[in-house]
């Protein structure tokens, strides 16, 4: 009982979450949002035993994706946005249909039995033991290629920014190492 | 637990729908991209609700993945809304529209 | 490089069980240097007369016009200066005073000079006004005989 | 009286003890830092408002610490008592929260710290075995580090928020080097993982229960230093107080905060430092245990039940007392490194925690995974102690890597200062 | 035997490799003793491991590391075998390996790059040993590419000489050509049996003797496969077309050549071929082109070596030709006469390298019409040298003249197609090799000295670090013949390799039997082989008339009679100008074609199909208005029908 309140709070927060980032009118507050929709996600995952999926989305969303976005919005210190032009405005309301209509129709999907029933009977619990074993087995090559996308994706954002510092200023210790030479 | 798998598949499928909506909706390139955060957060639950229920690692495994790309495209994508803003003081998605030359 | 920040941690263990150097303040105060330039003191002579003979000079000297005097003739029977005047009205502003000791330096009479008292603290603005009273010596503690002018031997 | 009202009942007490016990302890951690750094500093330290002020003590007027002992007290009083100040600039939601989210993940972290080894109770018959413990979860690390992650926005938003320059870059600080040292945090403690193989903080501290020897520190010198620094970097302790940077930014992040705000953001830094020394404590230092194993006998003596009520009472004190041993150590060590070492600088904070920590950190995480395939242990359900062959061969790996980084970070300096002396 | 022994041999030169690549600069000389002892260690494990293999109770075993990928299909695990064939190969590897350690340790003294050359060393001796262990064929190219990687930084080693780096490059780059056919064949038995574990390729192969499987006898897929195999090791063994970089590999230090060029690096692919010797035997097509490459190999090479002036380059494109006969063998079904002659030919090789090495070291040169008269100077050397070339010519009971014998009998008796053009062309080339083998004896050690008079001065014996390896060396030039001698002799125990080697090839003696030919009488054999003596004899006779009796008008006589054929030989059948001119330049020629094609068809249809559609896309143009939310727009519609479709369809 206790948890189905606590289950319908989460459900509650994070639709009421999910759709303050689309409303909110600065970029902080939808950040604020979004993060407080993944807090109630992963609380949903609690919920479900799925205590590894928890812990990683609270870190790797929240702790550390999350952070960069806020970052960013205060380095360019971005405030209120202005409306959308009027050249927009279809894109704007036909998008609201289209996304209404995809959300409507999948949620038709699910109820017409194209997800198996789950097994009712405590169905095999996965921890993190079965998970590390099929990541390093059967998932062993998307696992490397993630790697690689990863250190592609470090390199290109040092790229991206130091264009701008060879530009611009260099770091103290980079005058003091050229000096030293 | 029953009434949570149709039940958060039925919440990823609205969140996911918010954050499309989202795209369109906002005018920040940055917003839009919390937007795309919002979809893949929606997939997530989606992934780990069927994981669970099923009994099937595989659901976390993709998670695990899709958490790892979300990082990847954040790092890529911010430092590159960063340079846009030094080149023309503002990250407008409608502005940004050099791809149709 | 950790050896030198194993070496500076051992520094300030070393510290810790050193003897404080800093003082228990109220209870235990810092004995001042004769040079200390704190409260100005109007000094007088061992027979208990004022030095200060009103010249002015240190009013003339002071920087930020920290000092007022009026000056008043000495009664020859009650004399309260040994001069040939004595300041009636003799006042230091503490919070104009800059504290660079050019009054002591252009005193002629050594009457002002400045004296190791530094706990100035007051409630009021008024009361940084220092009077003649706060600053004069006691009587006992003269010293020297005063210089007999002409100016005051009766014609 | 059903079973599981009394367990719940229970852990409401075991929340509400702990978090008093470590909601007390904070403001005697800030007398103990003042008056450390003023021994450090030739000073004397509180002394004013100390225990001479109750009628009949007046005698401890002027002596060492008792004299200041009431200085935590009357410092929360002042704090609590004085008039808030609002600037009318602030975003007024985001600056009320901000505090509270910095002090929440702090008190947060208390949840899966084992204080001691289990209790028995005996209630209305039935004996209940508690662990001082709030909880012990399966993936208790990775709960430590969600909830260290999450600290960060406390601090970003007050920068934020205030509408104010010297906040706003306290904030940007803050977060830059939060993600920057998060990283290393993370890393550092995968060797740890791997040696117990398992994220649960009971299993790891299991594996360190016989004696000194066993402590994680000897396998982990790295794990543990970089822990430890990361730490410094996470709770903005000294070295890595940038977000605060007195002398540069003011006060940083908190320049408009005052009164209860403001309080909140000083317990958060206090609670943060107790925090990472008890987790400090629990993955490499032993725990609770002790440094030389009593014989059991004795445990059997000490452990018996007394009136009937509860049992393993020595055993939960002994432990207790060694676990806060170990914390006031680490502490002071805290307080220590703070009077020893100067601010650093920003681009050198980058640097430590980009080139030097993160390498060195995943180094010692390859050299840690080669050692164990090497020693080959295999991964036993219960939670024994290893033998002496991984932990020898991890010690030496370790020194090696020492040695190594010290090599490396000496021909560093030379190089950026060049060969002048 | 445990495993942890077996795991030590290629475990102390990788031990050796660190120790020197990590911390050489502080241990200097004391590195290099390190790393012969390393060395000595693995051959001292080696030798009894032989002899128990020879003599002794033994049964080959695995000895399985770790797993190192396991994907759905693929399962490839770290592990070693040890049968028979590899404990022959491990004997010779690790003891010549110990004899060049031992030797650079008097030959590179006082080289500034003294422990990176003996890294390079361990890296070397770890490679070949892990090619030589492993039990599939990743495992064995993981050991193929090291020595290859390694190859590529011994040769460079003195990379401020002018030619170093460069023959380096050639030879990493020509032997790449082989691996990427390696490489190939290796993703074919993949694809088709679905592994790669060697075991389990020779029992696929086994069946497809009976016809089963994807591997039937004589089939086109076998073949491709062998073949492309085959590419790999014409590259590592420097057969036609591949073998021009070994000459040029000559740029390296003397101990690399004895090293890479003698018993290691170029027997792997005779190695490769011998351990699949029950694939290779099903495709008689590719054991046809295997014997003519191999015999054009040890022709055209055996020709060249006739008229170099370099030592070194007699002896490597004398390696060339020799490696050709062990092909040969291979060919012609007799592997182990093929293995057997790379067993003697690593002992009497490595001992001519290691004797120029000597006179290059004493000397300093190594242009034989510069040196001459040694031996007075240099009497080890010099006896050494000699009876490793009467080894190497064969002359009668040598070991050279074991294995080759037994080569040129097998192929003789093979009765494979052309077998007796192949068998012509083989003892011509015995004799060529008697002749130019002891050509570079006479003009270097006898005769008069032809040293310019400081040098002469200086020409002295060298350190017993260099000269002890060269006389072990010789001792087995003199004796492995021993271990194998012909079958005339009878089957008994001192047909020792052919017995030791039978558990390996019996899949393939079983396939050669169901095909076999006639078989040739014992008394023909010991006609053959007095005829081999007789063509050894005569090409030492040759080579005394012509080097030494009549120096140099003979010589210069002969020359200008047979201008045509010196020609050939002396600019060495110009096959790197070939390369240079038609490989190098046709792709040059090729790409500029392709440009003028690229420029004017493809451009041309591209500007074509462009003008299309910027003409069609005026209407397009308006969807695609540059902003990344209309695009959004559009994915959503589409998405939306899809899953309408779904429903719909449901």
């Amino acid at each position: 009982m206790f948890l189905k309140i606590l289950y319908h709070l989460f459900v509650f927060l994070a639709l009421f979450g999910s759709l303050m980032v689309v409303v909110s009118k600065k970029a902080i507050y939808s950040a604020l949002f979004l993060i407080l929709t993944m807090l109630t996600i992963a609380s949903l995952f609690v919920l479900m035993n799925a205590q590894l999926a928890a812990a990683l989305q609270v870190i790797v969303y929240a702790g550390a994706i999350m952070v960069l976005f806020l970052f960013v919005i205060m380095l360019l210190n971005l405030g209120k946005q202005a409306p959308l032009s009027r050249r927009s405005r279809p894109v704007r309301w036909l998008g609201l249909l289209f996304g209404v209509g995809i959300g409507a129709q999948i949620i038709a999907v699910i109820y017409s039995g194209f997800i198996p029933p789950a097994e009712t009977t405590a169905a095999a619990s996965v921890t993190i033991d079965h998970v590390a074993r099929l990541i390093l087995t059967d998932y062993l090559y998307p696992f490397e290629m993630i790697s690689v996308l990863l250190l592609v994706a470090v390199i290109g954002a040092v790229v991206l920014a130091r264009r701008h510092l060879v530009q611009g200023v260099e770091t103290v210790t980079e005058t003091a190492e050229k000096a030293g030479k | 637990m029953e009434y949570m798998i149709p039940g958060n598949l039925v919440v990823a499928v609205m969140i996911f729908a918010i954050g499309a909506i989202g795209i369109m909706w906002r005018r920040d390139a940055i917003t839009i991209f919390m937007c795309i955060e919002l979809m893949f957060n929606a997939a997530n639950l989606g992934f780990i609700t069927l994981a669970q229920s099923l009994g099937k690692p595989e659901g976390v495994a993709v998670f695990l993945f899709v958490i790892t790309i979300a990082a990847a495209e954040a790092a890529v994508g911010l430092a590159l809304f960063i340079k846009i803003f030094d080149d023309r003081e503002n990250i407008e998605a409608e502005k940004l529209d050099l791809l149709k030359r | 490089m950790l050896i030198d920040f194993i070496k500076g941690l051992a520094v300030t263990f070393k510290h810790i069980w050193k003897k404080p150097v800093t003082f228990n303040y109220p209870e235990v105060k810092r004995p001042q240097p004769a040079f200390y330039r704190g409260r100005h003191r109007l000094q007088r002579y061992s027979n208990g007369l004022e030095r200060c003979v009103a010249c002015a000079l240190c009013a003339a000297v002071c920087p930020p016009e920290a000092i007022y005097l009026e000056a008043e003739e000495n009664d020859p029977k009650r004399p309260v200066g040994a001069g040939e005047r004595y300041a009636r009205l003799y006042q230091i502003h503490q919070i104009r005073c800059i504290w660079c000791g050019f009054c002591e330096e252009a005193c002629p009479e050594d009457a002002i000079v400045m004296g190791p008292i530094f706990e100035m603290a007051n409630y009021k603005r008024s009361d940084f006004v220092c009077n003649k009273e706060q600053m004069l010596d006691a009587p006992d503690k003269g010293f020297g005989e005063p210089i007999v002018l002409k100016v005051n031997q009766p014609l | 009286m059903s079973r599981l009202l009394i367990e719940n009942i229970i852990f409401a007490v075991k929340i509400v003890v702990i978090f008093g016990a470590v909601l007390t302890a904070v403001p005697f951690m800030v007398l103990l830092e003042r008056v450390l750094i003023a021994r450090i500093q030739q000073r004397v330290g509180p002394n004013r408002v100390g225990l001479d002020f109750i009628p009949g003590l007046g005698f401890l007027k002027g002596k060492f610490i008792i004299g200041g002992i009431l200085q935590a007290f009357i410092d929360g009083a002042k704090l609590f008592l004085k008039e808030e100040v609002r600037v009318r600039a602030v975003d007024p939601v985001l600056w009320r929260i901000a505090p509270l989210i910095t002090l929440v993940p702090a008190i947060m972290i208390l949840a899966i710290v084992p204080f001691g080894p289990p209790i028995g109770l005996n209630i209305f018959g039935d004996w209940y075995k508690i662990p001082l413990a709030i909880t012990d979860l399966e993936v208790g690390i990775l709960f430590y580090l969600a909830v260290t992650g999450v600290a960060v926005y406390g601090i970003v938003l007050a920068g934020y928020s205030s509408n104010s320059k010297y906040s706003l870059i306290g904030g940007i600080r803050s977060s830059a080097q939060m993600i920057s040292y998060e990283i290393a945090l993370s890393l550092s403690l995968v060797g740890v993982l791997l040696i117990a193989g398992s994220f649960s903080l009971s299993r790891l501290i299991g594996i360190q229960s016989e004696g000194v020897w066993n402590w994680n520190i000897w396998k982990q010198p790295i794990g543990a230093a970089l822990f430890l620094i990361a730490g410094f970097a996470e709770s903005n302790r000294l070295p890595f107080d940038l977000p605060e940077g007195e002398s540069e930014l003011g006060a940083g992040f908190h320049t408009e905060y005052s009164s209860m705000k403001f309080a909140m953001f000083f317990m958060a830094e206090y609670m943060n430092m107790f925090s990472y020394s008890a987790i400090l404590t629990t993955l490499f230092l032993g725990g609770f245990y002790g440094p030389i194993p009593l014989p059991a006998s004795v445990y059997a003596m000490i452990d018996q039940p007394i009136f009937g009520i509860v049992s393993g009472v020595g055993s939960a004190v002994i432990g207790v007392f060694w676990f806060s041993v170990k914390v006031f150590l680490l502490v002071c060590l805290f307080v220590w490194i703070r009077g020893t070492l100067p601010r650093f600088r920003y681009d050198q904070l980058m640097d430590l925690g980009w080139k030097v920590m993160l390498p060195a950190a995943l180094v010692n995480m390859v050299v840690t995974a080669a050692v164990i395939a090497l020693v080959a242990k295999p991964i036993s359900a219960a939670p024994t102690p290893d033998g002496p062959a991984l932990t020898i061969a991890l010690l030496v790996a370790g020194v090696v890597q020492v040695v190594a980084i010290d090599r490396i970070l000496t021909a560093r300096k030379r190089r950026i200062l060049g060969h002048a002396h | 035997m445990n495993g942890f022994l077996i795991v030590l041999i290629p475990a102390l030169p990788l031990a050796a490799f660190l120790i020197n690549g990590l911390f050489g600069r502080w241990l200097g000389r004391l590195g290099g003793w390190i790393a012969v002892a390393c060395m000595g260690g693995s051959a001292a494990i080696s030798i009894p491991l032989f002899i128990r293999a020879m003599w002794g109770g033994f049964t080959p075993f695995n000895v399985t590391l770790w797993r190192w990928m396991s994907n759905g299909a693929i399962d490839i695990t770290i592990g070693f075998r040890v049968d028979q064939l590899t404990c022959l190969m491990l004997l010779y590897v690790t003891c010549v390996s110990f004899m060049v350690f031992l030797y650079s340790m008097g030959y590179m003294a006082g080289d500034p790059g003294f422990n990176r050359f003996f890294s390079f060393l361990g890296l070397f001796d770890f490679s070949m040993l892990v090619l030589v262990l492993g039990d599939s064929l990743p495992v064995v190219f993981i050991g193929w590419e090291g020595v290859g990687l390694c190859s590529y930084l011994l040769i460079g080693y003195y990379m401020d000489l002018p030619g170093a780096p460069d023959a380096g490059k050639k030879a990493f780059i020509v032997n790449r050509i082989g691996d990427f056919g390696f490489l190939v064949g290796m993703m074919m038995l993949f694809a088709a049996l679905g592994t790669l574990d060697i075991q389990k390729i020779i029992l696929a192969a086994e069946q497809g003797a009976a016809g089963v499987g994807p591997l039937a006898y004589g089939g086109a897929f076998v073949t491709v496969v062998t073949l492309a195999l085959f590419l790999g090791c014409t590259g590592k063994s420097a057969q036609i077309p591949l073998f021009t970089w070994l000459p040029d590999a000559m740029a390296g230090p003397t101990p690399v050549s004895a090293l890479i060029h003698a018993a290691t690096m170029v027997t792997a692919g005779v190695y490769l071929v011998v351990r699949m010797s029950g694939l290779f035997v099903l495709a008689p097509a590719t054991m046809t082109v295997i014997a003519g490459v191999a015999a054009a190999t040890a022709f055209v090479a055996g020709s060249i070596a006739l008229t170099q002036q370099d030592i070194k380059k007699v002896l490597a494109y004398s390696t060339v030709s020799q490696l050709g006969f062990m092909f040969l063998a291979c060919g012609v079904g007799a592997f182990g006469a093929g293995i057997f002659h790379v067993f003697t030919h690593s002992f009497f090789k490595a001992c001519l390298f290691l004797g120029a090495g000597s006179v290059i070291h004493a000397a300093h040169a190594q242009d034989l019409d510069h040196l001459g008269g040694l031996r007075k100077y240099m009497p080890v050397t010099a006896w050494t040298f000699c009876i490793a070339c009467a080894s190497i010519a064969g002359l009668p009971l040598l070991a050279g003249f074991v294995s080759k014998d037994e080569i040129l009998w097998s192929v003789f008796a093979s009765g494979a197609p052309g077998s007796m053009l192949l068998w012509i062309i083989a003892v011509i080339t015995a004799l060529m090799t008697a002749v130019y083998s002891f050509r570079a004896y006479f003009m270097t050690f006898e005769g008069t000295g032809r040293l310019s008079h400081d040098k002469q001065h200086h020409a002295h014996e060298s350190p017993w670090t260099m000269t002890v390896p060269l006389v072990l060396l010789a001792f087995g030039a003199i004796v492995a013949g021993a271990l194998n001698l012909p079958g005339v002799f009878g089957e008994g125990t001192w047909r020792g390799v052919n017995n030791l080697l039978e558990p390996v090839l019996e899949p393939a003696r079983k396939v050669a039997e169901a095909h076999a030919h006639e078989m040739h009488s014992p008394s023909l054999e010991l006609a053959l082989m007095a005829l081999s003596g007789v063509i050894a004899i005569a090409g030492v006779a040759l080579a005394y008339r012509y080097t030494l009796a009549k120096w140099p008008e003979g010589a210069r006589r002969l020359a200008k009679r047979f201008r045509l054929l010196y020609k050939i030989s002396l600019y060495r059948w110009w096959w790197d100008d070939f390369y240079m001119k038609y490989v190098a330049g046709g792709t040059w020629g090729l790409a500029k074609l392709a440009t003028w094609f690229d420029r004017w068809v493809i451009d041309g249809i591209m500007h074509g199909i462009a003008g299309a559609a910027s003409l069609g896309s005026r209407f397009i143009r308006a969807l695609q208005n540059g902003q990344a939310q209309a695009y959004v727009l559009i994915f959503l519609l589409g998405a939306n029908i899809v899953i309408g479709l779904i429903i719909w369809f449901k």
